[in-house]
């Protein structure tokens, strides 16, 4: 069996969590922190990848991010990157449709962080980004990390927008989802069902770890 | 299905096609006709699995044999209904004039989008095509797998991909030009139909076949590029 | 570092009206439970916000709502300590107090905040969370917190209520000692009566979101301005009258329904009005008690009542006895030292004389027209 | 345009969401409060949905509850229901695809509420189920609303593994985003657009609801 | 309703074994911060698990680790008032209150919640929420939840630390009352030396985790049984000696470094051997100043000291002196009222003379060897 898709789909998880940990971090403290008109509206554009079927978006996205769309013209232009059919393309798409499930709940735990401790830390003279790093953070430390782990989970897994975004290339794109899709797809259950497997391993040592990391209260 | 109602399960390439044929036919009988459009695979799988569909097309006929060997379609119902080709699409705005199989090799051609061979009959067919015409090794590197040939096109009439194979019955479509690809250089694409095993609407089914294989059906199914075989 | 504000706040049933100026020191905020203390403290801190008014720290305003002044909590220099503590609780005791404390070496930290563990008694508790320890030992922790970043203006909330009375009075002396060493001025709430009288250069008592009374302890506690200042302050005998006659040296005659005829020594300015209403009040524990086995004393025969003792009730060090005079009319209440009360106890069951010195009744200067 | 795929996704989406918290609940809670070896093993099965393709999830459920399958022969035959196919199916798929995205975030906030707390109803003579209605879910609202949203949301969205369970058939289990799909498919974005716009609107006025429901603090 | 457990716990750097039966009535514990009292209590409700040991209420086991007993905490009926209250966050003052009340009607309960309120003078607050409340409406909320279900045992941690002394005085009042209308075991931590005094009919003072001394209230607080409990009592002058003789009238002579020869009327049963080392004290409010001005007292001859008063702090009512005798050796500590106060004042500056009476000496009995 190739292993090039396993190790494809380690990289894309991991740079797409670390894309979603500080996007979706700084969202939800702005969505939990600060008052403004029609930040439900925020919300819901957030919530959208959700939403909408993976395949449907990933067109929107190829539509947007492709060579003659409007991102994806600029950052040719600007920058000489291309997306789509690249591993970048597939971290963008798993960005996209994992970044709600984090924001979500790393909100509610930001909400549920009792003011009075900010409060007593602005007291000590600290400024609002240490705060932020040294008291709020730690504190919704639970809920952050759940969102981090359904992020982390929906980015290894995803399927449908990646499919559409970087395509289908052996060797190149194709991602273990994809290849397991692939193998049902052509009836090869048993390979299915080894790359199963596979996928369930790694998303099992990366809880392990997580659960392991996270064994404290705090 | 039954009182009067037929599930129609076929391939998405079909999905234009088969919506003017039940049109017709369900104007001429007072017959309900579902039709479930979805890739053949998934189709066959959940044909497997105990779908309540009546009539089966699959774009490739290996499926209708597979299911056929595990005796979940009605013997001898098996019907070559169309024999598919396969074109060349060319994204308009590229400006780009390929010259049939061969000029797939230009550096200028940056990705070329097939359906999957893996499993999609018309992946298969182009793979088979770019082969004969001795240019596989050249594009190999420059694939991209589309799901099927939908997403194939899709990717060529976004323009992130140059060139593309696909089935001529979907490759009418604004902003890509398409040429045919002779059919001597993949092996035949056939696409079967069959009534399942169990349908409580046998009667109804046969007589939609024999709609479909009548005059008016194989005229409206000629239209979008299904060429039914002479003789079969 | 002086300290002065002007606020306003109002919530659905409570409202909330302060001006007041204090220097350096300690001034003690007194008042019963509800009466807006925290309050305050939190509106001058920054946590809350005013709906209108002033604060000036060391004359910089740091808020004023007419000009939209808001000054960011952590630049006002400010340590407060927070009724409830609000103790980080996924740091360790000796990470909540280091908290504070920036741009110091590692060593000169370890120093300090070890040294302000020493001083609240914290030492064997530096890794615990504060999960892990007693109240007592949390509100200890709290504290060094706050002293930790060396603030000028020090805001502190029931600061000793978890506290046993030895680690009390050492915090006491403490307090007092840090202040003596560098400028400071302190805001100390406190429910403890005593508390007050012995951390209090100054006393203000709140009542109800509005200042009652503020002045020098000793003013506060022995001449109350307000009924209500001379209730909170444990005066409890508390009583009305009219000015019936001013005699030639100054002793000024009160007639009242409870008692008859009362002789005080008046120490207003304003000479009163015969018929004026006064209102008097005289501490439990300046009531004396005449020992019917001595001759009256020349200065303990103003204001002589007879009555009988209702009931006695033991507080440790004392004794409180609640008198009644033998008409029924008037109820006091005495105070006396177990030594003094071992004297009068064979007594107890008869007839019993106490004795209002003219000297400690004071009476109230809203009643006074002053 | 047929308005039935919205009336479906809207019925499968409401009982699925019911089902998902109810289970979800009670799975949040068991690993929450009860510690017993092996216990991260219950948590990674429970995120397994989000880490395989929801295809390739969509066939395994179509093997284990199809007319051939264990669950799906013991149905039929004990119960006489049939869940493939149907609109049933639909649900199932959906509670199962978006069940991680509930039990996460809703342990975390579970486990996020004081025990004190707890401690405090006990020593009012209160039951573990009453203090859990009582004080434990209002405390941990938050966490619990924003997993149920999220659930909720990819509930509406399922795609994938309703496709495989329920089938693509209009009129009987064809939900709006397999209806959003097709249209993509057949090049009729048009359709496609329309049918996002309402689907959009749709979870905009659920998430609008939400946010109106959670505007206290509790 | 008796209450007896015999507990043990450690924690990494403090354990815990204490064993104690209390009977009705209230059993106030007392110690310093950190000794284990609201541990103690915790182990007797159930929220922590003792590591080994048994509890008994009403002669049932609620908890009994041997034979692996432990009474789910709903179960036992036993009233806990947490130090740090513990309301619900998500619910107002009533329906805090209202939350343990079951199987009333609802006009009924509504009846019963409005006592409460109005019992703890809570009744404008109704529908507010805990974070709207101040410190100590937060105490007396949580103090109506726990009556509310009428337990017959009542853990008290510091009820009233963050209330007003009006406040207090009256539910202290309340309390009493409780008891006596209905039987109710009561232990009711407290770190207010008066309080104290006045709540318990027995007091447990508790230190390290261990037993200080358990005794009705008069024992515990003139006859302290070690010189910790003498300590947390306020005893404060704490001398060690020897017996140098013993005379015929039972009067035990100490010979002591400090203050040389001191008499004591000693009350112990065992006569105690010449020589034996003996450690005695006296409460600072038992120390009588001489006045300069006045014959000395027949009854006042005793243990006269001279010297002179180093420090003198006022604190409300009374005033505290620190007095060292003439050659620095022995220090002491003298509470004196104001009124006494007030007349030894013209010769603070001077030598003054004090006398320990014999009667006020008490002997700590762990140096007898009892
Ligand atoms: N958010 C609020 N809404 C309504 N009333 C409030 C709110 N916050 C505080 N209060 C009221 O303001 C008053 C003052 O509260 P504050 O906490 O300052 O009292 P306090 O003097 O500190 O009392 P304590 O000694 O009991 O701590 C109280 O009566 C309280 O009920
Ligand atoms: N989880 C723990 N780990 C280690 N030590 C603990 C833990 N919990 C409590 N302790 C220690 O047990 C001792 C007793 O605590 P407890 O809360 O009973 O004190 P307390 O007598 O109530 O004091 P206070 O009057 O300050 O409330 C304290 O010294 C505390 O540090
Ligand atoms: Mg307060
Ligand atoms: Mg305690």
């Amino acid at each position: 069996m190739d292993l090039f898709p396993l190790f494809l789909t380690l990289k894309v998880s991991l740079v797409s969590a670390v894309f979603t940990v500080t996007i979706g971090l700084s969202l939800a403290w702005l969505a939990a922190r600060c008052d403004f008109p029609g930040k439900w509206i925020l919300d819901v554009i957030i919530m959208q990848p959700l939403v909408i079927p993976p395949t449907v978006l990933g067109y929107y996205l190829l539509v947007v991010l492709g060579k003659y769309g409007p991102v994806g013209r600029f950052l040719n232009d600007v920058f000489g990157i291309t997306l789509v059919f690249t591993w970048k393309g597939a971290v963008v798409a798993a960005v996209v449709a994992s970044l709600p499930l984090f924001v979500k709940p790393a909100r509610a735990a930001l909400e549920g962080v009792d003011r009075n401790l900010e409060n007593a830390a602005r007291l000590l003279g600290k400024t609002e980004w240490q705060i932020f790093r040294t008291i709020t953070i730690p504190l919704a430390w639970r809920g952050i990390v759940a969102g981090a782990v359904m992020a982390f989970a929906r980015a290894t897994g995803e399927f449908g927008a990646t499919l559409m975004v970087a395509g289908n290339i052996p060797g190149l794109t194709q991602t273990l989802p994809i290849a397991i899709y692939d193998a049902v797809q052509m009836g090869d259950t048993t390979l299915a069902n080894t790359m199963v497997a596979i996928i369930t391993m790694f998303s099992m040592s990366v809880l392990y770890f997580v659960n392991w990391l996270t064994r404290g209260k705090y | 299905a039954g009182e009067g109602r037929l599930i129609v399960a076929a391939a998405s390439t079909l999905s234009f096609a088969l919506r003017e044929v039940a049109g017709d036919f369900e104007e001429e009988t007072d017959v309900v006709v579902i039709l479930s459009f979805g890739s053949t695979g998934k189709l066959a799988r959940q044909i497997e699995n105990g779908a309540p569909f009546d009539i089966f097309f699959a774009a490739d006929d290996a499926y209708i044999d597979e299911l056929d060997e595990k005796g979940l379609l009605l013997p001898g119902t098996k019907r070559v209904y169309a024999r598919g080709r396969i074109v060349l699409a060319v994204n308009r705005d590229s400006g780009l004039v390929v010259k049939g199989l061969k000029g797939l090799a230009t550096p200028a051609v940056e990705r070329i989008s097939i359906a999957n061979p893996a499993h999609a009959p018309y992946g298969i067919a182009a793979k088979e095509a770019l082969i004969s015409a001795g240019v596989w090794d050249e594009v190999e590197k420059r694939l991209v797998y589309g799901e099927n040939i939908r997403q194939a096109l899709q990717f060529v009439q976004t323009g992130n991909v140059t060139a593309g194979i696909v089935s001529i019955s979907v490759a009418d479509v604004p902003g890509v030009d398409y040429t045919i690809i002779d059919d001597s250089l993949h092996g035949p694409i056939d696409q079967a139909v069959a009534l399942v095993k169990g349908t409580e609407a046998q009667e109804e089914a046969v007589r939609f076949l024999n709609h479909l294989f009548g005059p008016e059906g194989r005229k409206i199914m000629k239209r979008y590029g299904f060429m039914i075989p002479d003789g079969l | 570092m002086a300290l002065s504000f002007s606020l306003k706040k109002r919530f659905r049933d409570f409202s909330f009206d302060i001006d007041l100026s204090i220097g350096e020191g300690i001034t003690v905020l007194f008042g019963p439970s509800g009466a807006g203390k925290s309050l305050l403290l939190n509106m001058v801190s920054g946590i809350v916000s005013p709906d209108e008014g002033v604060v000036t720290i060391d004359h910089i305003d740091v808020f004023r709502s007419s000009e939209g002044i808001d000054m960011p909590i952590r630049c006002r220099r400010v340590g407060h300590l927070f009724q409830d503590y609000a103790l980080f609780p996924h740091m360790t005791v000796y990470q909540n107090i280091a908290y504070g404390i920036s741009r110091l070496q590692s060593s000169e930290l370890r120093r300090r905040v070890g040294e302000l563990m020493e001083l609240m008694r914290l030492s064997g508790l530096r890794d615990r969370y504060p999960d892990e320890i007693s109240g007592g030992q949390r509100q200890r922790t709290a504290l060094a917190r706050t002293l930790a970043t060396e603030p000028r203006v020090l805001l502190l909330d029931e600061p000793f209520s978890a506290l046993d009375y030895q680690v009390r009075e050492k915090l006491r002396a403490d307090l007092a000692t840090i202040h003596e060493r560098y400028p400071i001025t302190m805001l100390f709430v406190t429910h403890d009566l005593e508390e007050a009288f012995i951390m209090g250069e100054n006393i203000a008592v709140v009542n109800d979101g509005g200042l009652e009374q503020f002045g020098p302890r000793d003013e506060v506690f022995y001449r109350p301005g307000t009924r209500n200042v001379a209730r909170f302050i444990g005066t409890r005998n508390i009583f009305s009258g009219r000015v019936s006659r001013v005699e030639e040296d100054g002793t000024v005659v009160l007639e009242c329904d409870e008692m008859g005829e009362v002789r005080t020594a008046y120490g207003g300015r304003v000479r009163p009005a015969r018929g004026a209403p006064a209102t008097f009040a005289i501490r439990p524990e300046e009531i004396m008690v005449i020992r019917p086995d001595r001759p009256i004393d020349r200065r303990v025969r103003d204001n002589v009542l007879d009555g009988s003792v209702v009931s006695a009730t033991a507080r440790g060090t004392s004794h409180t006895l609640f008198f009644q005079t033998a008409d029924g009319r008037a109820k006091l209440k005495i105070e006396m030292p177990n030594s003094a009360y071992r004297k009068v106890l064979p007594f107890m069951d008869g007839t019993i004389s106490v004795s209002l010195k003219k000297e400690s009744i004071w009476i109230l200067p809203d009643a006074r027209g002053e």
